[in-house]
């Protein structure tokens, strides 16, 4: 078997395993933990040695790409797909990730997830979790790229209601699932909307139609819907699927309420994985995104509103995972920025940085929750940094390298995104720009407000904290060094670097797809250096003053801007208006409404008013139904003669 | 003859009910074999046509008899539907309190009409398979006759099906009268000149398979009498009788298209129709197998648009191939997820006349995990969410459809997809009502649940399998099938 | 001879079964109906076989007699089994299960 | 000769039929019936069908009809018929409606359509001998597939008119 297969088979044989011992613990018969987690940590670290092999062979000059056809999967009609996997070099980098930080994550949660008692049935879910993360980014087609994306959907459903015996719980799956399910809609009709034009779902064939002859005019031509071209048309379908599962504006909701999940799962698929999956879907469609100015325009301004606007509501959160959960979705709105720029290198990047600081921050978040005992308040946390000082530092450095403290890692990747933004000249552009450089401002605010609450000043809480097992703190040191080294892989031309990491991705993606770059020049990309770091030191510095030096400040602030704080505290109250606008009508169409059916047998009160008529006349035709056998042989005899009126009248 | 594995299978079927009548009854003492013996012979059925592996070709009879590979499907999954409810019947019958050993048997000569009914493109032939078919299931519906809903679903059943086959019968009658024979075999230039008498027997004909197939507006008892049959019947008869029935109508579409050029239009109006009654009448149900009813009427409707676009496409043309290897694949895909969400519910009904509220099922998920799973698996894939099998089936049916979007039935090809799209997202609302009782409700005073026995659970866990593998490798059925087959060739 | 007014004769008796259906409410009426209407074809059967000289009608005119005999059997037998726990034969009562 | 042979047995058995659907009392409507059932197999001899004229009488006039009258008359007591009501007004309308259209459409379509006159029978057409034949060779398949039709009917039978539940 070659290095491509084994990735999945052996994430998969994990998965498999691990399940059977669910299977086998369910049944009252004990399976030894370290069993389990021999089998959980196997499946990735055998994966990741075969993606650096993988990656060993895709480097060697003249190679590019390798490839393997498993099987033929559909084949109906003219739909042939066949289920093939395909690594190049874009494909690398997101491979190396997901089983590198991958591999840390699982060592972790082997401590973590110590004395639950469906311990298999966890690690069951994470390699499958894993194996369908690994399949998303190896499909060389969009229906095997579609399997790996439900399928990584499902496993953080299993995931985040894990813990199912709590309702909450089970209902922030719930809700997952639902908005999910929207974003995939767009997705399924993006699809074949590309489909109905090329006539092909592979990646390749879809390239090549667009580089071919008829491919411009074909993408170019009126789909008939608003005027807009089937390139413009596909790719924003496309990108409601990318919302959905990346959680962006306007489908974010869900990703704060899925952190009900253990926190390994959070930092593993909503924080370092399977959230990036929209960025990745962008940037492995960028020839397609490249014939159509408006949709990159759209993921550039959805992807900079998010990034403020989550920013924003990170500031104000008390919950230790939901500070961390919306910065997700701020960093996630920077990679969007940068894959809309049409230079989807810098958008990427920004993945690998981010899952590095990002997973040791979840980590480190995971850990300091398992020291305070549960406690997931920062108001009852603080002065940690004594009694826990590994973590403190891991996160302190995770932290910092997140605000763009130069030279860590989150300084290079966040400076080539804006300096991108900045530099593609469109309206759009400096939108994105301006909302990167006030999230910047947020982001150093945010950060070291969680870094202060909960290892500053003196201990709030109640019980001993303690320092974590040595598997904890060791996989959060690894992913916190390599939040301060990563950043150099991709040091830009202006300081002297090279750039390796661009240089590598673009083999795959060639800069063609970029729009024509007007260069400014190298006082205004200094400029503009100076002043991101400097936006976000000065968060750093306020949120020292505000939490630190005079934690008084906050309150005062509250109090002389009491609506403003409101407004954060209440995440600019969306949830609320989804509530209202959606998910109470839905809920009343769905949980809500069988209680009245049970209590009055009629439904009444659906809200959408063409859901009462289809009851109006569901209920009309509950009437026609009269039982008598009379009526239903006299409508068939009425309906023959009706049809024979018709046909031969 | 005697290597034809199509004869084999009734002389077994015939040799089993027999045994099943002289032998199954149980006494005081001890509990009745009828269930046991039904098995193994419908066991022997299947490995039978697991032997000649679905391949093979060949006429007999004078051309009474047909031998290929759509009609063994059909026959070998009326054979699979009828082991999977013989396993949920036995079980369930012994929680009523009854043996009824006679079941069994009608179970066995069920599925040999079916099987007759399906390998032929003799009229006579086919009307008699069909007859032998609805006799038995007239009988199995009333099986519990103490019950008043029982008898009363099988004799409204009775009713209109007698109805139905003289209808059948005229139809029959006057295609015969038109061509001098019962083949349908090259009559289609004769039936092409039929005028009025032969429209007369399309219409006639139609209402009759609308009858068996419960399409609207000939659907009137299905509610009715699915919710009075014992449950693993009603099961049996939403998935064997649509299965052998549409692959039926898909056989006998060319002949009868040559009646009137005007078929597809009322194939379509009935696809729509039915799909919307169907997916209306499935909103307002409380009781969940009236709501799976209404369910299969659905689902009907869908079945029915793949047809039509069987009918649109140009005879022989790959995308008419296409349309009904996608009409094959709902079909087969609609027996497995149907069976599982009617087992599911025969497993969770408990003894008495009492229905099975959508309430009962409310916190499955704490005290039944697994089965709850299993539910989920086949809810989902009745919606047609992506990674069950139903998502694959729809999306076929739904490619097919908008693949022949600018072929000579445009329009209507257009208004089928939108409808399709637009019940199913009716659908959704029902469905994933089940899966919110099931998962989000609390259900602490919910009503206790029967015992379940190990096999019929370990069958629906299979069921749920089956229904997930096929979403996720479309092509797993035929694979995992050939595997079978090359297992058994190597014993025999 | 002409097959026509054999034909006619046939529909008349098949739609007088059909009314019989619309119009009656006793259990047993109900089964004269079937029989009639299933004679309606029988009688177009035959002509048929007549006016093409091919026994084959006459042959399934024999299975129809066969089905005839199979489905009052089984439907007598409901109707006792109606009569047993019902004590009454109106169609019109048979309304337990609706909806 | 030939065409008053016809027009009698087809007004007794349309007559018949009539009656059969429109009188009160279910023992009548059935004896209605059977003079009907005769009345076809005598179109049945006009026919020069012997073998279905025989099996009409046999089976159908003396077997089939007979078990119904004897039902009738075993359950047919006061409480059990739906008495003065069995006709239904509203289904007579509804029967007038739709009836009368569909039968006009039938008939019709019957004399507008091009069939041909019955030719001159062969001896042996619709003979014993002759079906027998038939019925033994070529239609040998249905054959022996109706004796499975008549088993699922014993079996059915037997379920649900047993005496003794199991």
């Amino acid at each position: 078997m070659d290095a491509l297969t084994l990735i999945p088979v052996a994430l998969l044989a994990g998965a498999a395993l691990n399940g059977i011992f669910s299977l086998a613990s369910l049944r009252g018969r004990r399976i030894p933990e370290v069993l389990v987690a021999l089998v959980a940590i196997a499946a990735p670290v055998v994966a990741l040695a075969a993606s650096l092999h993988v990656f060993g062979d895709v480097r060697q000059p003249g190679v590019g790409r390798v490839e393997v056809e498993l099987f033929d999967w559909i084949a109906a009609g003219n739909l042939n797909i066949d289920m093939t996997l395909v690594a190049d070099n874009l494909t690398c980098v997101m491979l190396l990730v997901i089983t590198g930080i991958g591999s840390l994550i699982h060592i972790y949660a082997t401590a973590y997830m110590h004395g639950d008692e469906a311990y298999p049935r966890f690690f069951a879910c994470l390699n499958l979790f894993t194996f369908f993360m690994a399949m998303l980014v190896l499909g060389s087609s969009l229906p095997v790229l579609f399997l790996g994306w439900e399928g990584v959907g499902l496993c953080s459903y299993l995931l985040i209601g894990f813990w199912w015996k709590d309702a909450k719980n089970a209902s922030a799956g719930m809700k997952a699932f639902v908005v999910n399910r929207i974003g995939d809609a767009g997705f399924l009709l993006g699809m074949f909307l590309l489909w109905q034009t090329a006539g092909t779902l592979e990646f390749d064939g879809l390239r090549q139609f667009a580089e071919g002859a008829g491919g411009a005019g074909a993408f170019g031509a009126d789909s008939g819907v608003f005027g807009a071209s089937v390139a413009t048309l596909a790719c924003l379908l496309l990108f409601v699927g990318a919302t959905g599962k990346s959680a962006q504006i306007p489908l974010f909701v869900w990703l704060p309420d899925a952190m009900a999940g253990p926190t390994p799962v959070s930092a593993l698929s909503h924080a370092a994985t399977m959230v990036t999956a929209g960025v990745y879907l962008v940037a492995r469609l960028a020839f397609l995104f490249s014939f159509s100015a408006t949709a990159l325009a759209t993921v550039m301004v959805i992807g900079g509103a998010t990034c403020f606007f989550a920013g924003l509501m990170a500031v104000r959160q008390n919950d230790i995972k939901k500070v961390l959960a919306y910065s997700t979705i701020s960093q996630i709105g920077y990679m969007m920025i940068g894959v809309g720029t049409g230079w989807p290198n810098v958008g990427l990047f920004h993945v690998v940085t981010h899952a590095f600081f990002k997973a040791a921050l979840f980590l480190g978040a995971g850990s300091v929750i398992h020291a305070c005992h549960h406690e997931q308040d920062m108001r009852h946390m603080g002065g940690l940094v004594k009694k826990m000082p590994l973590t403190a530092i891991a996160m302190t450095l995770a932290a910092a390298a997140m605000a763009g403290v130069p030279p860590l890692a989150g300084f290079f990747s966040k400076d080539e995104v804006l300096w991108r933004a900045f530099e593609s000249g469109t309206a759009a552009g400096r939108f994105a720009w301006v909302c990167g450089m006030l999230g910047a401002a947020c982001t150093g605010f945010y950060m070291f407000r969680l870094i202060f609450m909960t290892f500053g000043g003196k201990y709030r809480g109640h019980g001993e904290a303690h320092e974590v097992p040595a598997r904890m703190w060791v996989t959060q040191g690894l992913l916190a060094l390599g939040a301060v080294g990563v950043g150099f892989l991709a040091v830009p031309h202006i300081l002297g670097g090279h750039d390796l990491f661009g240089v590598f991705v673009n083999k795959t993606l060639p800069l063609w797809a970029a729009p024509a770059a007007h260069h400014a020049d190298a006082s205004t990309e200094w400029l503009l250096m100076g002043t991101s770091t400097a936006l976000g030191l000065a968060g750093i510095f306020a949120a020292w003053l505000c939490y630190l030096r005079n934690p008084r400040i906050p309150e005062a602030c509250a109090r002389t801007f009491p609506r403003t704080a409101k407004l954060l505290e209440g995440k600019f109250f969306v949830d609320e208006a989804y509530e209202a606008g959606i998910v109470r009508p839905v809920e009343k169409a769905a949980s809500g409404f069988f209680h009245r059916i049970l209590d009055r047998g009629i439904i009444e009160g659906i809200v959408n008013g063409s859901a009462a008529a289809a009851t109006f006349v569901a209920r009309t035709l509950r009437h026609s139904q009269t039982g008598l056998v009379r009526a239903g042989i006299g409508l068939m005899l009425a309906a023959v003669a009706v049809l024979l009126f018709i046909l031969l009248g | 003859m005697l290597h034809n594995p199509a004869i084999w299978t009734l002389l077994l079927l015939a040799a089993g009910c027999v045994t099943v009548l002289l032998f199954g009854h149980g006494t005081a003492l001890r509990p009745g074999r009828g269930g046991a013996i039904a098995n193994i012979t419908l066991l022997l059925v299947l490995s039978v046509w697991w032997v000649h592996a679905f391949h093979g070709h060949g006429e007999g009879f004078d051309g009474m008899f047909l031998l290929d590979r759509m009609g063994m499907l059909a026959a070998a999954g009326s054979a699979f539907a009828g082991f999977v409810t013989t396993v949920m019947l036995t079980g369930w019958l012994r929680r009523q309190g009854r043996e009824c050993a006679e079941v069994h048997a009608l179970m066995l000569l069920a599925v040999a009409g079916m099987q007759v009914m399906v390998q032929t493109r003799h009229l006579a032939v086919l009307f008699l398979g069909l007859e032998t078919m609805s006799v038995a299931l007239y009988a199995m519906c009333a099986a519990l006759r103490e019950r008043r809903a029982a008898v009363e679903s099988g004799f409204k059943y009775f009713l209109t099906g007698a109805f139905a086959s003289a209808l059948l019968l005229l139809a029959i009658a006057i295609i015969f009268g038109l061509t001098g024979s019962f083949h349908l075999d090259g009559a289609e230039t004769k039936l092409a000149h039929a005028g009025e008498l032969g429209v007369i027997a399309l219409v006639l004909f139609l209402a009759a398979f609308g009858f068996k197939l419960s399409l609207v507006p000939f659907h009137q008892w299905a509610p009715d009498v699915y919710e009075g049959a014992p449950t693993p019947v009603t099961g049996f008869m939403a998935t064997a009788v649509k299965l052998t029935g549409f692959m039926t109508l898909l056989r006998l579409v060319p002949a009868l298209g040559a009646l009137s050029q005007h078929l597809l239009l009322i194939l379509a109006v009935l696809a729509i129709a039915t799909m919307l009654v169907g997916n209306l009448g499935a909103l307002v149900q409380t009781r969940v197998k009236r709501m799976l009813a209404y369910s299969s009427i659905a689902h009907a409707g869908y079945l029915l648009a793949a047809l039509c676009v069987v009918l649109a496409a140009p005879a022989g043309s790959a995308a008419a191939e296409g349309a009904s290897v996608a009409l094959s694949f709902y079909l087969v895909v609609y027996v497995l997820m149907n069976l599982l969400a009617f087992g599911v519910l025969a497993l969770n009904e408990r003894a008495g006349d009492e229905p099975l509220l959508l309430n009962d099922l409310a916190g499955l998920r704490n005290r039944r995990p697994w089965m709850a799973a299993a539910m989920l698996a086949a809810m989902l894939s009745l919606a047609g969410i992506p990674l069950t099998g139903g998502f694959i089936a729809k999306w076929q049916v739904f490619t097919a459809l908008l693949g022949e979007c600018g072929g000579a039935h445009g329009t209507l090809m257009t208004v089928l997809a939108s409808s399709v799209a637009l019940c199913s997202v009716i659908g959704l609302a029902y469905y994933l009502r089940v899966v919110m009782t099931m998962y989000v409700e609390k259900g602490e005073d919910a009503k206790p649940l029967p015992v379940v026995p190990f096999a019929p659970m370990l069958l629906v866990m299979l069921l749920a399998g089956l229904v997930l593998w096929v979403g996720i490798v479309p092509d797993g059925l035929a694979l995992g099938s050939e595997a079978i087959s090359g297992f058994l060739r190597t014993l025999f | 001879m002409d097959p026509r007014p054999y034909l006619t004769v046939a529909v008349i008796l098949f739609l007088l079964g059909a009314a019989g259906f619309l119009v009656r409410r006793n259990l047993l009426v109900l089964f004269l109906a079937v029989e009639l209407m299933l004679n309606g074809a029988g009688l177009a059967l035959i002509t048929f076989a007549r006016m093409h000289l091919s026994m084959d009608g006459e042959a399934l005119f024999f299975i129809m007699l066969a089905l005839a005999a199979a489905e009052s059997a089984v439907g007598l037998a409901m109707v006792i089994a109606i009569y047993r726990n019902r004590h009454h034969l109106d169609a019109d009562k048979l309304d337990d299960l609706k909806g | 000769m030939h065409d008053a042979l016809f027009w009698f047995c087809a007004s007794i058995a349309v007559g018949g039929a009539l009656l059969a659907m429109l009188r009160r009392e279910p023992l009548k409507c059935a004896l209605s019936l059977i003079a009907s059932f005769v009345a076809l197999a005598g179109l049945y001899f006009l026919l020069k069908s012997p073998f279905p004229a025989v099996l009409q009488i046999l089976l159908y006039a003396g077997a089939i009809m007979v078990l119904i009258v004897f039902v009738i008359m075993f359950l047919n007591d006061e409480s059990g018929a739906p008495g003065k009501g069995d006709i239904s007004r509203g289904g007579l309308v509804l029967a007038v409606l739709i009836l009368v259209p569909l039968g006009w459409i039938l008939i019709r379509a019957i004399w507008n359509a091009d069939l041909p006159m019955m030719p001159a029978a062969p001896e042996d057409f619709g003979t014993v001998p002759a079906m027998g034949e038939k019925l033994f060779t070529t239609w040998l398949y249905p054959f022996e597939v109706l004796s499975l039709l008549l088993l699922a009917a014993m079996a059915g039978a037997v379920l649900l008119a047993k005496k003794r539940l199991d």
